[in-house]
């Protein structure tokens, strides 16, 4: 099971739960989780979110595999490093 | 929006007193060109005087020095003598903006621009300096101190134009000096300016001297005070201290985006002693 | 420099300092710039803008100005679509469409001085500045808020009646002109402070600062009946201002082709889109070509620039200097419109230390200023600059070395970051050291003179990138690249291709290539550009040299493990290599029809592993007392690049933001009068350093390797700017005894300081 | 009224021009005889990227009106470079990478043979002072100044 850490106020959408134990083998899966879980999150998962795997951060990447002992972070996106246009 | 180049006194005199709407002298152009960008002025005519040859000389006369208005401060320092007689005025005059605005920048401009912080004024008022006229009715000599009234207003008539400064005969041991304080090392504008033009005798007492400050009140001030309180003495500690609370009582300034009431008159009287010693060291060397 | 190998490839290139190649064409004056490019045809247009802070715009009669001949088009807000609210990156910010058509051309209200409220296209100058004067605006002057702080408290002058506070649960009944609170927290802050034998406290202010760069936004455009469109700009992002510019005028933007001129600075201020539409709309209207460029005065008026901020930092330290807690509290003018660079202040705050105790609260203000843009590591140096000022402090009452105190708790491989990850290898640590072995270190001082230390940390990213090599039918080489090249980009891009190519650097000539030559690029932005672009020449060379290997199986009818691809050349191996001779790029040129056709590779990639960058700054200053005046005598950078791809460039980086850093802490400063109105709206006024204001910059270019990068590059083009403030505050407290939390240091509040300390005697 | 009828000299070629009264010589070389070389940064004497000599004096040309310069002699970075031969100081510029952006080097450059022209062997306080009208914002002024005494040293050597 990794380990799912949110950072700042995305905390806002789950109630205040910022930790999870989520069986999740890439950013996709972990997104679809966290949004099965909390739906109002879904929206901000889709733009403005970056997602630090083991310290190595990764800016809106879906296919990133994340492995059973993993710790992610679910953090806000740096300096609009977003691609969408 | 007409441009003249006379290549005479009279001749620009007679553009300028016949104009009908706004009309502005062009010597340097380091000011008009910018007012007229910023749509600060917008004249009908335009009179450029460099075609006049006695506003492009530097001439000795009766022991002094005639510097024509439209002289640039890249002239002035380039003349082989004028920066030994008079370091300060050619000092002064080469504070004006950076080495591209010297090459166009005029003492004449400059004072007739009108701004209390122009760095050649205080000194040219401190050098006791006289600013010949020549309007519709002829020409005349009005000292410095008396040309500029307040921002942007000159005691010049319609018609008239500042044809040339004279500096007056040095007697031995004279000297003089400017200092003015710039938040950087170059560019601003003068947030205090301050003249010091000294004479001392053999023994190294101060026997004449006039002081001028610059961007302190609505206009450049000639503070006869602060001359008092150095005169007859070596500008030893008392003499100093004399010389600064004459130079804050006569400070008038306002606030602004370039410095506060208090850091106007503060930096003041620092910089009057400090011009004031160097133009001492100067004499004494002279 | 000594030959390095990296993935097995020898390099002779990158890591010298060659001759850039667009060099050539910037020393004669043939380097073409935004405002150097002209159509036939073209307009003039110009811009009217709003001379109060805050108003509601009752009506604009144009008919006066279209009358004037010699006018061909006026536009004003009812010519662009509103916008739904819809966040999109813009530059290194978010930014929401509806506030973009707002910004850009004001709708309800003018909500700054210099808000555009109408444009016009004559066919001279004069004419559209005369047209200008012909339009007719009524406004209803409403009451302004300059300062954020103020804009925070109940009853003042609203910007945005629709403006509910996000992040604030529940979420507030009433609007206000807070857009935004951000936390992070980390382990119990109660608890921390608890350990602590010293505890700071601290309140800072800083000044907005303008980019500053020389060269003012410049645009021209033209669009043609069936909706195709044309752009050349100045920009350090043409395929954002091609998004921003489809999505403002309703066209396609697969129609719309934007170019981007050579760049005459940006450092963030060049991200978003503010003429670009406007000449569109205009030529559209016109059916002319539009030309486009602001005045200086406009640029500080209406771009830019980075917020001013309030910052109060509180850090607590065991007595043998262990920081054991630390909080802050952010407040960042966003200028009109929500988004200020908070969020990155807050996460950059603490970045550089191990503290297990951590609570960051950041808010994101609205007052009547410009909407703010991205400066160089938007948003860290000034949460940075308050925190550097406390660890000084607290080096000082601890008695620790501050170099030392700052090793002590420096942030290391597999340290937490306060904002959540733990970093991969980092410089931190190296740049202190270099500083510390400088001879700068210890050289003596004299009374009135200090010496201050910081250090600063930025994330740097890497996003969508796209670059091609084409190898021509002589053997030489064409890079393409998408991201606007502001300081040697295609010097370094070029070194690149030749070493992953094995071909001569001169034989590499790289162009920045416009929206329809290339997938889509994110921006020169996030110091990404080197090492994203660097990322994607290894990419599409290795598409090459696959290529060139399948061409030779073919020719010598052998295995793929019968050749390999090295030095320029396909080689064949054992056996084969006696009946076959080694190709070289320019061989397979020659025959490139014969074996396939053109040969050449596309590198699309979304370059991820970004490694974060930490510097280290020394600066010597010396005060006068009597006129409060700081002068820099001497400057050390020390940074970790990774790699420097061209140190001279590198280093060019280096010293470049640090006397940005220097403007920012002594002199630089927007200054506001009691009507909401910009005093200092040029380079006369607004104060930046001039070469005689400051010294030479020394450089240590550190190189710790990042592993997410064939060659090790991390960004370094914007930490350089962090460290300065703090280090010159800190310098600034060495030399006069005083802590000075407000910046600009100008010579009015410093001779004030050292009066009220009696201090000020030479 | 009628436009000024201009004849001037550029960089040794003999050019004529027509001109309004209030169009700079910087207008008038950038958008009147398409030599874009001299940069626009503030139009107001601050920046220095607009930097011309004329009659030999460094001048801004942002500063100077069009119809003032009849019968004068005007140079500009288009005329720095002899043919093929760039001069030591834009040679010197390139190696020491003393250009990022680049948008201010025209006027440096220009302002830099000016300085070299009146003082061979100029200190760096020198060199930064008589630069300190070229506002830069990319190099913090480092590797420009560097360049300029490396050529001002090269060029004594001869």
């Amino acid at each position: 099971m990794a380990r799912v850490v949110l950072v700042g106020n995305l905390a806002q959408l789950t109630g205040g739960v910022t930790e999870f134990e989520l069986s999740v083998t890439s950013v996709k899966q972990l997104f679809e989780q966290l949004t099965e879980l909390y739906p109002a999150i879904g929206r901000h998962l889709d733009d403005g979110i970056a997602v630090a795997i083991d310290g190595q951060i990764y800016q809106d990447s879906l296919l990133e595999p994340i492995r059973p002992d993993s710790e992610v972070f679910l953090l806000p996106q740096i300096a609009g490093g977003s691609t969408s246009r | 929006m007409r441009y003249e180049a006379p290549g005479t006194v009279e001749g620009a005199v007679a553009l300028l007193a016949g104009a009908t709407g706004e009309a502005r002298v062009l010597a340097g152009g380091t000011d008009l060109l910018v007012q007229m960008r910023a749509d600060i002025v917008d004249p009908g005519l335009i009179v450029d005087i460099k075609k006049i040859p006695e506003t492009r000389a530097i001439t000795e006369e009766k022991g002094g020095w005639r510097i024509g208005a439209a002289v640039t401060g890249a002239e002035l320092k380039e003349h082989p003598k004028l920066k030994k007689v008079w370091p300060g005025v050619v000092e002064a005059a080469n504070l004006i903006g950076s080495t591209q605005v010297q090459g166009r920048a005029t003492m004449g401009g400059n004072l007739c621009n009108g701004s209390p912080a122009a760095d050649s004024v205080p000194a040219l008022i401190a050098a006791g300096a006289l600013a010949t006229l020549a309007g519709p009715k002829g020409r005349r000599d009005l000292p410095v101190e008396d040309v500029m009234l307040g921002p942007r207003r000159l005691a010049l008539e319609k018609g008239e134009i500042v044809v040339s400064f004279l500096l007056p005969p040095r007697p031995p041991r004279s000297s003089d000096a400017y200092l003015r304080f710039i938040p950087r090392t170059e560019m601003d504008i003068a947030v205090v300016g301050a003249g010091v033009n000294l004479t001392v005798d053999g023994s190294g007492i101060v026997t004449a001297a006039r002081v001028s400050l610059g961007a302190v009140a609505p206009r450049v001030l000639l503070v006869p005070e602060a001359a008092q309180a150095i005169i007859g003495s070596r500008l030893d500690k008392p003499a100093q201290e004399r010389l600064e609370a004459a130079a804050r009582a006569a400070c008038r300034p306002i606030d602004d985006k370039r410095g506060t009431t208090e850091f106007r008159i503060d930096v003041a009287a620092v910089l009057t002693r400090r011009a004031a010693l160097i133009a001492l060291d100067r004499a004494r060397t002279s | 420099m000594a030959e390095t190998t990296t993935n097995g490839h020898a390099q002779s290139v990158v890591g010298t300092r060659t001759v850039r190649p667009d060099g050539v064409d910037k020393v004669t004056g043939r380097a073409r710039f935004g405002a150097d490019f002209n159509l036939p045809g073209q307009l003039i247009g110009r811009v009217l803008r709003s001379p109060h802070p805050h108003a509601r715009i009752v009506s604009i009669d144009t008919s006066k100005a279209e009358a004037l001949p010699g006018v061909k088009a006026v536009i004003t807000r009812a010519d662009f679509a509103d916008q739904p609210s819809e966040f999109i990156p813009a530059g290194e910010m978010m930014m929401n469409y509806k506030d973009v058509v707002r910004n850009v051309m004001a709708r309800e209200k003018a909500l700054y001085e210099g808000h555009a409220v109408a444009a016009v296209a004559a066919t001279s100058a004069a004419v559209a500045r005369r047209a200008c004067k012909l339009i007719d605006v009524q406004y209803e002057v409403l009451p302004h808020v300059i300062d954020a702080v103020e804009a925070m408290q109940p009853g003042a002058p609203l910007l945005h009646d629709d403006l509910f506070t996000v992040g604030v649960e529940p979420r507030p009944d009433k609007p206000s002109n807070v857009a935004k609170k951000i936390e992070i927290k980390q382990g119990d802050i109660e608890a921390g402070f608890q350990k602590a034998d010293l505890v700071i406290e601290r309140e800072f202010k800083t000044a907005p600062v303008h980019q500053g760069y020389i060269e003012p936004h410049a645009a021209l455009a033209t669009v043609s009946e069936d909706g195709t469109a044309e752009v050349w700009c100045s920009t350090q992002g043409h395929f954002i201002v091609r998004a921003h510019c489809a999505r403002l005028l309703g066209l396609d933007i697969g129609k719309v082709r934007v170019t981007a001129s050579e760049i005459g600075g940006g450092f963030g201020g060049k991200t978003v889109v503010y003429l670009e539409p406007l000449a569109l709309a205009l030529s559209k209207k016109a059916k002319r070509p539009v030309k486009m460029v602001m005045s200086r005065e406009e640029v500080f008026k209406a771009s830019g620039p980075t917020s001013g901020a309030t910052v109060r930092v509180k850090m607590g330290a065991t007595k043998d200097g262990k920081f054991v807690a630390a909080t802050a509290e952010l407040k960042y003018q966003a200028g009109a419109f929500q988004g200020s660079p908070v969020q990155p202040g807050v996460m950059c705050a603490f970045a550089p230390y191990d503290i297990e105790h951590v609570y960051v609260v950041g808010y994101d203000v609205v007052s009547n200023r410009p909407k703010v843009a991205a400066y160089r590591a938007p948003g860290a140096p000034i949460s940075e600059y308050a925190v550097e000022s406390v660890v000084d402090e607290i080096a000082k009452k601890l008695d620790i070395d501050p170099i030392d105190l700052r090793m002590q708790n420096a942030a290391r491989e597999g340290t937490k970051a306060a904002y959540g990850p733990k970093f991969g290898p980092i410089g931190l640590e190296e740049t202190l050291n270099a500083v510390k072995k400088t001879e700068h270190w210890n050289a003596p001082l004299r009374k009135w003179q200090g010496r201050g230390v910081a250090s600063g940390f930025w994330f740097n990213i890497g996003g969508e990138t796209c670059v091609s090599l084409t190898v021509n039918e002589d053997g030489t080489v064409s890079l393409v690249a998408g991201t606007p090249d502001i300081g040697g980009l295609r010097a370094s891009l070029a070194a690149v291709a030749a070493d992953e190519l094995g071909v001569p650097f001169d034989k590499v000539r790289p162009i920045i290539g416009d929206t329809g030559s290339l997938g889509f690029n994110f921006l020169t932005g996030g110091s990404r550009s080197a090492f994203s672009g660097s990322m994607a020449i290894v990419e599409a060379a290795k598409q090459i040299k696959a290529d060139l290997c399948a061409r030779a199986c073919k020719m010598w009818e052998a295995k793929p493990e019968q050749v390999e691809f090295s030095d320029g050349a396909v080689r064949p191996l054992g056996a084969l290599a006696e009946k076959a001779k080694p190709m070289t790029i320019a061989d397979f040129a020659r025959v490139a029809g014969k074996t396939g056709g053109p040969i050449g590779g596309v590198g699309r990639i979304n370059a991820q592993g970004a490694g974060p960058s930490f510097g280290t700054h020394l600066v010597d200053l010396e005060v006068d007392p009597e006129t409060g005046r700081a002068t820099i005598l001497r400057y050390t950078v020390a940074q970790d690049a990774g790699r420097a791809l061209h140190p001279a460039y590198v280093e060019g980086q280096y010293q470049g933001g640090a006397v940005q850093g220097i403007g920012w802490a002594l002199n630089e400063e927007y200054i506001y009068g009691a009507d909401g109105k910009l005093q200092n709206a040029g380079f006369l006024d607004y104060r930046m350093p001039v070469a005689s204001d400051v010294p030479m910059i020394d450089t240590v270019l550190v190189e710790v390797a990042n592993p997410k990068h064939p060659y090790g590059v991390r960004g370094v083009g914007e930490t350089p700017i962090v460290p300065p403030l703090g280090a010159i505050a800190n310098a600034m407290e060495n030399a006069t005894g005083i802590r000075f939390t407000e910046l600009p240091m100008s010579p009015p509040k410093v001779l004030k300081a050292l009066k009220e300390k009696g201090l000020n005697k030479a | 009224m009628a436009k000024h009828h201009i004849q001037a000299q550029v960089n040794g070629d003999e050019v004529e021009f027509l001109c309004e009264t209030e169009e700079t010589l910087l207008d008038v070389l950038r958008d009147t005889l398409n030599m874009t070389g001299s940069k626009e940064g503030c139009s107001s004497g601050d920046c220095g990227a607009c930097s011309v000599m004329l009659d030999g004096r460094l001048v801004c040309s942002c500063l100077v009106l069009g119809c003032e310069v009849g019968g004068r002699r005007i140079e500009t970075i288009e005329g720095m470079a002899q043919g093929e031969k760039l001069h030591p100081l834009q040679q010197r510029f390139l190696e020491h990478a003393a250009l990022q952006c680049g948008i201010c080097t025209p006027g440096v450059l220009v302002a830099s043979k000016a300085l070299l022209e009146r003082n061979s062997n100029p200190t760096e306080t020198e060199v930064r002072y008589w630069l300190a009208g070229n506002l830069c914002r990319c190099t913090g002024y480092d590797k420009i100044v560097t360049a300029v005494m490396d050529t001002a040293a090269a060029m004594r050597k001869g």
